[in-house]
């Protein structure tokens, strides 16, 4: 069906016979093929986000080195907030930073160094194994990322909040992930002293995911990990009330999961 | 010596003063409540499942429909979840249109909680008045996007619909109305004893507390902790506007109050500043790949919306669709703490304590 | 009236009945129902805010003597505003159970009526006339007040209809 | 007993305002140009792109085309174009994707019926909604 509307889209466009009522539509209908969702698949239609970016990057990439370091940007930002109509035309965003640096330089985020910082403190308070990955996820505003080892990750998070040099008391989100070959765990921890972010992330196991919980650390991860369970199935040890907050404890298998098959099909 | 009983008692989920579809199973003690389950799920409606299977431009109404008091700030925030990832810049008439709208947003929705709140605990009129006032910024938002409360106004890269003529006019008259009526607020009601006694020192929190239940918006900031992700992490062009965090002291029922009503102060204040700044002329899309496809990766954002830190988590596998979307939802963080509260608290204060909290149940759950 | 009841036989008296005080008084009967129809305070979603936005200053339901009263009991008509959900759907049908005879139930927007926006939806119900009978739906998204007025206005024609033809009333 | 004596005072003040109410049913309401209430269709306009269909976000929208009654002529025209109501929400993105105006929003609001089965708009439904057309697209 899709592919036969596709065609009849295309055969479409390829017209200049419109109904005459539509003449003045018809620069705009000619135009429209890639407009059409479904014509993606003509590689010519398509401006992948991906061509997009490379292209904007080089026009870019000049510029780099001129642009100041996130803490200086944040001050000029305020020194030029006071006065907002001058810079009308380049504000200045955090986010450009990430972006004007092509990859091929590899030159490393400005967060780079606090994320080394975070990983030495880890490895040096627990073990050198606790963190199985960490990285500046670029195109999260340059979130540092630590993936924790399933067997550190309460203790990981136990340090990323008591520690004097991390501080970071507030948890700001907590869910669980589906993807196909293994579970995650995504949280996002924030500290309002230092004014920084961390992203703190698990892989479990598909079949059978566990994971303590982070409700004894921080009370409000209960109802979002409650909301884990019911959803995806994550069962967390020792959480003090595991339920399945939303949908009911007689509810038939975990919709978020990708292979959810609804229990009761309706018309 | 009165003999009392342990008894137990539904609150919702059809409650009047629940605001949607709530429970709250009560074990009281006489007059005592001695512990409060909190059953939500009620208007559970799987948004996240079916966003997986929705073009991004597609979910944009779907976001309306989650906190449908301040529909301005969701589709705020899954399109600027989706700029961060794409990298995509937005022009300044569009910022400025999103703010105003946001900021007229989180009035409407602040004006909802006052009238509101009021009735619960007692007086009638307030929201009669209060809703008076937010029909005008409906009207107002209205013929700016066409709905009255699920706008799917913004799009990624910018908005839909470009200022109509005079609309900026009627924002400006609008703003020393306002401002007007907000005073007579207080005249009215702040002051009334019978009020005051209400919400003083009711459902109280220390700003340890706050933070141990990731507490946001106004509930933490009556606290005393001056944490508003508008000035924390800049989005948007907040940085342009000067404006102050409005914080409480006691972490009260009372403190909650004046935060808000202070908030709403502020709100205008970001207004008048927008309209004075309001870019003559100027496009209201930015340059947007006509099929949306950001790259493979993960983004978390997280902005102020009127209820507290409203955050948008997107797993993209690069394709039309994203993989996982979730959404920080403020009102389901916040509303954790209502146990704590109401243990000990007398039943009367439950009503209280609960509008306080400021909850939308479509938040809620999701 | 100097008439004398007495006197009447009784095929006279079921004549009566059935021709004149019979009709009139489901006649004034339903006059009066539909200009006080009270609908149960009881809202589920997001057009439970325009619900609200009739019953204030602006669209002002107590014009049409519509009174949004707390409990079910005291009620006569159930405005469902928002979207039902499976584990909500059997609290509707309890409510719909607790208010007295006559009922009447609007389906206001799009969920209440089909499910709306969730329809492929794991967790809603499609249309909340699989739980309770509905007489008048309006569609929209939410619909504005001035459409919900326009339904309960619709909903008073088709009580007065109903009373006066005898009737039922499922379709135009 | 201050407190409670300036809002008396507020309320009284109050009393000598105007009133707000609209007076709707025995006055129309006028709805600002942009209000979105339902679609109208126009048959001739529609190049069968069927852009709306796959925009729709709840799927709502139905529509096949036939081949062009001119055999000179490509293309195709509309034959059957139907809108499920029931579960429309209203979003208008159909008329924002569509490339010859063919769909277009109408501030007709007065929906309500007492079957479900009224809600769903077939083509010569949209087509005959020809009353107050949204001018701006």
């Amino acid at each position: 069906m899709t592919e036969e509307q596709d065609h009849q889209s295309n055969q479409n466009q390829e017209k200049d016979t419109v109904d005459p009522k539509a003449k003045d539509n018809i620069e705009e209908a000619k135009e429209q093929p890639a407009d059409n969702p479904l014509n993606e698949e003509s590689p010519e239609k398509i401006t992948t986000p991906s061509d997009q970016q490379s292209s904007t990057k080089k026009e870019r990439s000049t510029d780099t080195k001129s642009e100041p370091s996130p803490t200086e940007q944040s001050q000029t930002e305020k020194s030029k907030s006071d006065k907002p109509k001058s810079e009308h035309t380049k504000r200045p965003r955090k986010k450009h930073t990430k972006k004007d640096q092509p990859p091929e330089k590899k030159e490393p985020s400005p967060n780079q160094p606090i994320l080394d910082h975070y990983v030495k403190i880890i490895n040096k308070n627990l073990s050198k194994d606790a963190i199985d990955d960490a990285f500046v996820n670029r195109s999260s505003k340059e979130l540092p990322t630590i993936v924790a080892t399933p067997k550190y990750y309460f203790s990981i998070a136990k340090l990323l909040r008591d520690h004097e040099e991390l501080q970071f008391h507030f948890l700001s989100d907590i869910h669980g992930i589906d993807y196909e070959s293994h579970m995650e765990i995504y949280a996002y921890l924030y500290s309002m002293s230092r004014n920084q972010s961390v992203a703190l992330k698990v892989k479990l196991d598909r079949e059978n995911p566990a994971i303590s919980s982070l409700a004894p650390l921080w009370k409000g991860a209960s109802w979002p990990e409650n909301e884990a369970y019911d959803l995806l199935g994550i069962s967390f040890e020792n959480h003090p009330d595991l339920k399945r907050i939303l949908l009911g404890e007689d509810w038939e298998g975990y919709p978020l999961r990708k292979d959810y098959e609804p229990y009761d099909v309706e018309v | 010596m009165i003999r009392t009983e342990e008894m137990l008692l539904n609150v919702g989920p059809q409650h009047p003063s629940t605001h949607g579809v709530f429970r709250l199973v009560v074990k009281v003690d006489g007059e005592i409540i001695k512990e409060a389950t909190p059953v939500i799920g009620y208007l559970h409606r799987g948004t996240e499942k079916l966003a997986e299977d929705l073009q991004y431009t597609q979910i944009i109404p779907y976001t309306d429909r989650m906190d449908y008091l301040s529909a301005m700030t969701n589709n705020y925030v899954i399109c600027h979840a989706v700029e961060t990832l794409m990298d995509l810049e937005v022009p300044e008439r569009a910022e400025y249109l999103r703010i105003i709208a946001m900021e007229l947003g989180r009035i409407a929705s602040h004006l909802v909680w006052y009238g509101t709140y009021l009735m619960d605990i007692g007086t009638t009129s307030p929201f009669l008045y209060a809703f008076r006032e937010r029909e005008m910024i409906i009207n107002l938002l209205n013929e700016l996007c066409g709905a009255r409360l699920t706008f799917n106004y913004m799009r990624i890269g910018g908005v839909k619909w470009d200022a109509p003529e005079g609309w900026i006019d009627k924002v400006r008259e609008f703003i020393p109305y306002m401002r007007e009526q907000l005073d007579g607020y207080h005249e009215f009601v702040t002051g009334n004893e019978i009020f005051l006694n209400r919400v003083k020192g009711v459902g109280q929190y220390t700003q340890e507390e706050a933070i141990q239940y990731s507490l946001s918006g106004a509930n933490l900031r009556c606290t005393g902790i001056a944490y508003d992700l508008r000035k924390a992490e800049p989005y948007s062009i907040y940085h342009r506007f000067e404006f102050d965090i409005p914080v409480g002291e006691t972490g009260d029922a009372w403190a909650r109050y004046q935060c808000r009503m202070a908030e709403m102060a502020e709100s205008l204040k970001i207004l008048e500043q927008a309209v004075e700044q309001f870019p003559e002329d100027g496009k209201i899309m930015g340059k947007v790949p006509r099929i949306i496809k950001p790259p493979k990766g993960e983004v978390y954002v997280r902005i102020e919306s009127p209820r507290g830190e409203i955050g948008c988590y997107i797993a993209s596998e690069g394709k039309k669709t994203p993989y996982r979307l979730k959404f920080r939802r403020p009102s389901f963080y916040n509303l954790q703490i209502l146990p704590k509260l109401l243990e000990g608290e007398n039943m009367a204060n439950l009503i209280a304590i609960l509008g306080g909290v400021d909850i939308v149940l479509g938040e809620v759950d999701g | 009236m100097d008439m004398n009841l007495e006197a009447i036989t009784a095929q006279e008296r079921d004549e009566m009945h059935r021709n004149v005080f019979f009709i009139t008084l489901e006649q004034l009967k339903s006059w009066a129902r539909s200009n006080s129809l009270w609908p149960v305070q009881f809202g589920l979603a997001c057009c439970a805010i325009e619900m609200m936005g009739v019953g204030a200053s602006h669209y002002d339901l107590d014009r049409f003597g519509s009174i949004f009263r707390s409990s079910p009991r005291h009620s006569d008509c159930m405005i469902v505003s928002g979207t039902v959900t499976k584990k909500m759907a059997p609290i509707i049908r309890r409510l719909y159970d607790q208010m007295p005879e006559p009922k009447w139930v609007i389906a206001m927007g799009s969920c209440a009526t089909a499910g709306g926006p969730y329809f492929y939806s794991y967790s809603v119900v499609k249309g909340v006339d699989q739980v309770v009978p509905v007489d008048v739906y309006i569609p929209g998204c939410p619909p504005n007040p001035a459409a919900l007025i326009y339904g309960i206005n619709k909903l008073q024609e088709k009580i007065r209809y109903e009373a006066k033809t005898g009737k039922r009333v499922t379709n135009t | 007993m201050k407190g409670l004596a300036k809002g008396l005072a507020y309320t009284i003040r109050n009393m000598s305002k105007e009133n707000v109410s609209y007076s709707y049913p025995d006055e129309p309401m006028p709805m600002p140009d942009r209000f979105r209430g339902i679609q109208k269709f126009y048959p001739e306009k529609c190049i069968v792109c069927n852009q709306c269909v796959n925009i729709c976000p709840t799927d709502c929208i139905q529509l096949t085309g036939k081949k062009h009654p001119d055999p000179n002529r490509k293309g195709k025209i509309i034959e059957t174009y139907d809108i499920n109501f029931e579960i429309c929400i209203l979003c208008d993105l159909c008329t924002e994707v569509c490339p010859t105006e063919a769909i277009v929003m109408t501030n007709n609001f007065e929906l309500a019926d007492y079957s479900r089965d009224e809600h769903f708009k077939d083509l010569r439904w949209l087509d005959e909604n020809d009353t107050h057309i949204r001018e701006e697209n």
